[in-house]
């Protein structure tokens, strides 16, 4: 498993060499930053924590992994500084962080691509289609063999695995495969833990799940991707498939949200400038999908914008 | 047996009047009267289960710590009435010492057991003084001398029980209790411990719970005896028998029972 | 009367009457259950010390965990963070549990309703999932007394959680003290208070020692109820106070264990020796404590 | 013994018996114990407290019938699904795992040391049986998860070849942990039994396995089924291990080799989850911990009953 | 005391040749020769730790059961060398039968008590007979015949200890032995195993260890005075040091160790 990170083409040197090269002169920032919300972004945001700690050591960042929607709670319960999300917020979660009086940014830091996965062993599913993956999830669905999927697949057990029902990764998954929000078949192995999809694919023949990009990069020697055929034809999940928005309909953008009073703070609003300028470099070193030009765009104004309120 | 001359009149130390024990319900001890006279060896001995160890342990209100237990009829100390409402136990305990039947010396230095008393007591200075004399007055200095600091354990079974004297000595009582201070003791550390209490009844008031007839004869001035009654309920109540001068208890007994006990036909 | 037959004649009548394979067999099922279990610990040990063999060196206690680079990953921040929550956490449940022991073994009347309902009490708190704990710590220290996730709340939390361990132990402990050294004390003239404190006390402290010990290794390696208590974080800093985040080495150890490089496995495998280390070594005072202590009376 | 010089004299009581000192210290001492012994009480006060209300709220919207008779429990789902029984019954058949490897080797190891095992043996292996006690319970989930598995995948034959995640490792593993629970009660048990009544045994001719079977273990009946009790419990509330290694799948299921979610793992899914507090989802979590607490409650009053039986057994 | 004729010449049940016993290092008794007559009393007194019980329990190999115990020198049970390699001390125990100090039931009914020996002996038929048969023999059978199902633990100490006779008889032994079998009873109860022992003499080997001379006195054919010896480096040793005819012993002892100990001038 580590021979295949160490063959990723991310090198620690460029990504330490950007970010000192992205460093104006740095006054010693200190304070504490509370990261919490998504599983899915937390590598994002651990790894842009680590980048940030070899610059400013005595602002200490911590990640947690409550899913999107705990996040969100804890966030406008104003127990938090920054929520990770891996969909954008809800409208009842804006109603809550507005009765608290809780305002905030939004910033789009990288892509995902929600990858299906399967056995190593699978030689049938290479590719699935939208129609195929909600008669597998779908509320009630009774599918429990391969050949019930697809009349050509072999009679193997399916064996499924997915997201925990408090996560970002949940909700859009059942959003643009079910077409509702939370609705799925219930009887799977649901986890936070995305190891849990894992080890329980990788165990098991006739296993199916779907979780980050960046967890099959991890595990890629394991496990095996399957295209997607969203209508336009198979499309295999990749860097260049998320970006240039040919991996339809699993391809969604990762969002970290700054509190605005937070912001207020010089440690605070140093980690997400941070964060923000160097997001190439972060998404690189944890295996996520950088922007595209147009998202890089849109950020930059972003960031310009909250440099301006911060100087003003 | 040493016959001492007894005084037929004095001041008692405790009166006995219609002294009843009881734990909870249970009536352990009934009807006992006794006087007991001042610097004199008194014995209590009778079969197992009598009410020997249960008559002693309120002269000195031990049984107060035992939970349900508690008294009827009246004992009183010198003048004072021993369970009235101004008396304080522990003033009790202090005024009156008590040596138990298994050598218990606190797991300290042999110095901290005898200081402990005194120190309970209040006493900051001049430890040095009482712990030595209180040894001397024991018959243990000689032995335990150079060894002050040395844990009390490791003494011998006969020299703990000595340290067990010495340590009730320290905190100058005016009685001495003791429940059976030899059952765990051999014949030499035995006789050792029966000297002393001789010796300590010329300043000391002792009574003493003894299973061995022949220790009650050889040591005590007077001796009581007790025995076990079952009532018409099948209930069974120790009575106090007898009690008198220690010479006529083993000569002449005026009760059957005692006779009985004393020349070995039960108990 | 009919004697038993004693002829010199008979011979070997205390011989053996063949071989008893029943208890034979019997002796050898009961030592087999023993080495099963003992044979699982020593499994145990060994996988995770081969699994964790390639990261036990400094890394692991002089790093700090990372997400990116697992082959420098270390569990600093989680040792020092089991650290302060355990050392919290015996300030906390340590006096506690131990007047709470001696009040129920030295005044508490036992016939007493109240009494007997504060014992059955303990009984059962000891018993209840430590998970159940970790709901008391969210609701009622976390946000009821607005703690928030920090050492504090984490170590009240474990401190509740093993307080049942510490009282019963050192009750045991107390009552093992002979009642004769008690009966020596009062018959001294020396009050209940100076009884306990400069007799009973001290002889029990091996007992008490040897309990309180055992509890706080339960609580370090406790991790469910801080699952709840936002242990599960990526914390890079060694905590300066009580209020401070933190992360502690189970915690730290299924974070690990969640992560799905296998280089994380070997780190889990590292710090799990790293926390058994700790663990038994506490245990190996207790048990030091405990065989000294029984050489007493 | 010479008699004292003046024999009538004695001397008089130094003072009176009453004290005018009145010990203050000792009251306040007795407060400080009293409020100590209430920490405990407190703390199920604290449990009882944060569990009742949200427990009430749940039952305000999800009827009794629908939880505990349907078999459904997918709470966080889209419709939602609130029958408590998949849970309880992977509860129950871990813990039934648990105790089938539990208590025969807990009950062997004891009786080995209690009867058969030289001292010097029984100081040794003693504390080889706490340090497993000692375990941290991730721990066992990792070696569940990362050893057992694949060592039963191995094993065991194809069909029977169990799902990575599953009830039966986690079973094993959790049995192993509560072991020492078993082992070590029931040998305190055991030695409680007066040597007297072994003595009495041994006397009439029986071996030691007669005496093991037949005398001590019915005189320490009680003490060792108070701690089969107590390690039920253990096993019902424990639950890293059942986190780790037997999947989070709420599914009404009996095979062991399935992967199964009980009622203190989705307490730890769910709760490290931080659902919003205000939601249903939130108090289920509560619900959940009510059962679980009330189970565990149950258990340990049972256990309390035999714990006060066995101490009448021999005055 | 009932002195009966005693045979000078006999077959005896137990020959101790020079025996000592060790617990670990310490050697608790020392070279004791002893013979034992078959159907007689034998008491062992002498005070207390002097080794009675020590020897008592390498009778019936009870000490097999401590860790560390072991005998040097010899015991051979009629012509078998009791501690011979063939011996299995299961089948010793059920020969030689042994009846302790605290009257010990089985916590389960008085039947369940009496037949649990024969059944761990392999009996399955005919337990009612040979419970009844050993109750009416120690002399309980008219007390407990209306609750033989009750638990033995409701009975009384003294009926306790005669149902622990009662348990030992059923086995159908060639030897009893007793240690101090009276100590925790009444004086009623003692009397009534006194006179059950005696009615024992008739068809079994008794050997019992008392405390309490007047009992050896009341009961035993014959003697066995033991006492406690310290060494040069000061370690006590359990010593035989007379076994007579209980007569003699207490009439006309042959050491003054002996008479010192009887008359009570110590122990
Ligand atoms: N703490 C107690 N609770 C209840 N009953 C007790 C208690 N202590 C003693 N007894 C009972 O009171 C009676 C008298 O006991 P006590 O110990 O005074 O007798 P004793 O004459 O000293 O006997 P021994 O010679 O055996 O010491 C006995 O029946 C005993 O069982
Ligand atoms: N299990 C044992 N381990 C070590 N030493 C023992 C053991 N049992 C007895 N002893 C020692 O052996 C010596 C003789 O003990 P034993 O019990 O035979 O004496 P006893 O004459 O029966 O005394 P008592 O009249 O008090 O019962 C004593 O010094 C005793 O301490
Ligand atoms: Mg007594
Ligand atoms: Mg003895
Ligand atoms: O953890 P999530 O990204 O799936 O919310």
């Amino acid at each position: 498993a580590c021979g295949g990170n160490q063959g990723n083409p991310t090198s620690e040197a460029g990504a330490s060499g950007a970010a000192t090269g992205a460093a104006e002169p740095t006054k010693e920032l200190a304070g504490d930053v509370k990261v919490d919300g998504s599983s899915t972004v937390a590598p994002l945001s651990t790894a842009a924590a680590e980048l940030f700690a070899e610059q400013q050591a005595k602002v200490r960042v911590t990640v947690g992994t409550s899913g999107t929607g705990g996040g969100f709670e804890k966030f406008c319960n104003g127990e938090t500084d920054i929520s990770n999300a891996s969909r954008p917020i809800k409208d009842e979660e804006k109603a809550a962080c507005q009765a608290k009086g809780i305002t905030y940014e939004e910033f789009t830091v990288a892509n995902d691509a929600l990858t299906v996965v399967v056995h190593k062993d699978n030689t049938w599913a290479t590719c699935l289609t939208v129609e195929q993956l909600k008669k597998i999830w779908e509320p009630g669905s009774k599918v429990s063999s391969w050949k019930q999927v697809d009349a050509k697949f072999p009679d193997e057990p399916l064996k499924l695995f997915g997201a925990g029902t408090d996560s970002g990764t949940f909700d859009y998954f059942t959003d643009v495969i079910n077409g509702e929000e939370g609705a799925s078949r219930t009887d799977y192995s649901p986890s936070e833990d995305d190891n849990v999809t894992v080890q329980g694919v990788s165990g098991s023949k006739g296993g199916l799940g779907y979780f980050g990009f960046s967890y099959f990069e991890e595990n890629a020697d394991k496990l095996k991707a399957v295209q997607i055929d969203g209508g336009g034809g198979c499309v295999a999940p990749s860097v260049q498939s998320a970006q240039d928005g040919t991996y339809k309909p699993l391809a969604r953008p990762l969002f970290i949200y700054p509190k605005a009073e937070s912001l207020k703070r010089p440690e605070v609003l140093g980690f997400v400038e941070y964060y923000v300028a160097n997001h190439k470099q972060i998404a690189e070193d944890a295996k996520f999908i950088p922007l595209n030009a147009q998202q890089e765009g849109e950020l930059k104004a972003d960031l310009d914008k909250l440099k301006s309120q911060a100087g003003g | 047996m040493i016959a001492r001359e007894l005084p037929a009149a004095f001041d008692p130390v405790f009166t006995l009047e219609n002294l009843s024990v009881f734990y909870g319900d249970y009536e352990a001890v009934r009807g006992v009267d006794m006087r007991i006279a001042p610097r004199e060896i008194t014995a209590m001995i009778g079969p197992s289960g009598c009410g020997k160890s249960t008559v002693l342990r309120c002269l000195n209100r031990m049984n107060d710590l035992i939970p349900g237990a508690r008294i009827a009829g009246k004992i009183t100390y010198h003048t004072e009435d021993l369970y009235g409402d101004h008396v304080d136990s522990i003033e009790v305990r202090r005024r009156i010492g008590m040596v138990f039947q298994k050598p218990n010396p606190f797991p300290k230095s042999i110095y901290d057991n005898i200081a402990y008393g005194p120190r309970v007591n209040g006493l900051r200075k001049g430890l040095d003084e009482v712990v030595e004399q209180a040894l001397h007055r024991a018959a243990l200095w000689d032995e335990v001398k150079d060894k002050l600091k040395q844990n009390a354990l490791a003494l011998s079974g006969g020299q703990q029980q000595r340290l067990c004297i010495a340590r009730a000595i320290a905190v100058k009582p005016d009685v001495i209790l003791m429940d059976e201070p030899c059952s765990a003791l051999d014949p030499i550390a035995t006789s050792k411990i029966e000297d002393l209490m001789q010796d300590l009844a010329k300043e000391y008031t002792i009574v003493i719970v003894t299973h061995n007839m022949q220790q009650a004869a050889r040591v005590s001035d007077r001796t009581a005896f007790f025995t076990a009654e079952v009532d018409k309920e099948g209930v069974r109540h120790g009575r106090l028998v007898e009690f008198d001068a220690t010479s006529r208890i083993f000569t002449n007994p005026a009760d059957k029972r005692t006779e009985g006990y004393i020349t070995g036909r039960f108990g | 009367m009919s004697a038993p037959a004693m002829t010199k004649t008979r011979t070997l009548v205390l011989a053996r009457r063949g071989i008893p394979w029943g208890d034979i067999v019997f002796k050898w099922l009961l030592r087999v259950c023993l080495a099963i279990a003992v044979a699982f610990l020593v499994t145990l040990l060994v996988y995770v010390v081969y699994k964790g063999w390639s990261r036990l060196d400094p890394r692991l206690w002089e790093n700090f965990p990372s997400i990116r680079r697992p082959e420098r990953a270390g569990a600093k921040s989680a040792l020092f963070g089991t650290l302060w929550v355990i050392s919290l956490t015996a300030v906390f449940c340590l006096p506690v549990g131990i007047l709470g022991a001696i009040y129920l073994e030295e005044y508490a009347d036992p016939d007493r309703w109240y009494n007997r309902m504060i014992e059955l009490n303990i009984a059962n708190l000891a018993a209840i999932p430590s998970i159940v704990y970790g709901i008391l710590g969210l609701g009622v220290i976390a946000r009821g007394f607005g703690f928030g996730t920090t050492i504090l709340t984490a170590s009240i939390t474990l401190s509740l959680l093993v307080l049942p361990i510490v009282i019963i132990a050192s009750r045991e402990a107390i009552r093992a003290v002979p009642s004769s050294i008690r009966q020596a004390s009062y018959g001294l003239g020396a009050t209940k208070w100076q009884t306990i404190s400069r007799q009973v006390l001290p002889a029990a402290v091996p007992g008490m020692a040897t309990g309180s010990i055992l509890a706080l290794s339960r609580a370090a390696g406790e991790a469910a109820p801080l699952l709840l208590l936002g242990g599960l974080t990526y914390v890079a800093y060694v905590p300066d106070g009580v209020l401070s985040g933190y992360t502690v080495l189970p915690i730290q150890i299924y974070g690990w264990i969640s992560q799905s490089r296998e280089a994380f496995h070997d780190l889990s495998s590292a710090a799990i020796v790293l926390l058994l280390i700790v663990i038994i070594a506490m245990n190996s005072i207790a048990i030091f404590v405990r065989n000294r202590a029984q050489k007493r009376w | 013994m010479t008699a004292p010089a003046t024999p009538s004299a004695p001397a008089s009581p130094q003072g009176p018996l009453g004290r005018a000192r009145s010990r203050y210290g000792e009251r306040t001492v007795q407060v400080v114990l009293v409020a100590a012994a209430l920490v405990s009480v407190a703390t199920t006060v604290g449990i009882v407290v944060s569990l009742v209300p949200p427990t009430v709220e749940f039952f305000a919207s999800v009827s009794f019938a629908e939880f505990f008779t349907t078999t459904q429990w997918a709470p966080l789902f889209e419709p939602p699904a609130y029958g408590v029984l998949p849970l309880v019954t992977a509860t129950l058949l871990i813990t039934v795992i648990a105790v089938v490897v539990a208590i025969p080797l807990g009950l062997g190891a004891a009786l080995y040391l209690s009867e058969y095992a030289h001292p010097r043996t029984r100081m040794t292996f003693k504390p080889i049986l706490e340090v497993l006690a000692g375990v941290p319970t991730v721990v066992y989930g990792f070696f569940a998860l990362r050893f057992v598995t694949p060592t039963l995948q191995g094993w065991l034959p194809a069909g029977m070849s169990p799902d990575v995640f599953n009830a039966l490792s986690a079973g094993l593993v959790m049995g192993i942990m509560i072991v020492p629970t078993v082992a070590s009660l029931s040998e305190d048990a055991m030695s409680a039994v007066p040597r007297g009544l072994r003595d009495g045994a041994y006397a009439l001719g029986s071996s030691t396995r007669l005496v093991a079977v037949r005398v001590v273990v019915p005189a320490a009946l009680s003490g060792i089924v108070a701690s089969f009790v107590l390690a039920i419990s253990r096993a019902i509330g424990e639950t890293m291990i059942v986190a780790i290694a037997s999947g989070n799948k709420p599914e009404l299921s009996f095979n062991p080799l399935d992967a199964m979610q009980t009622m203190t793992g989705f307490i730890a899914q769910a709760g490290s989850g931080d659902l919003p507090t205000a939601s249903l989802d939130y108090k289920t979590i509560f619900a959940v911990g009510a059962l679980l607490f009330l189970i565990t409650f149950v258990m340990n009053l049972i256990s309390a009953r035999l714990v006060r039986r066995f101490r009448e057994v021999y005055e």
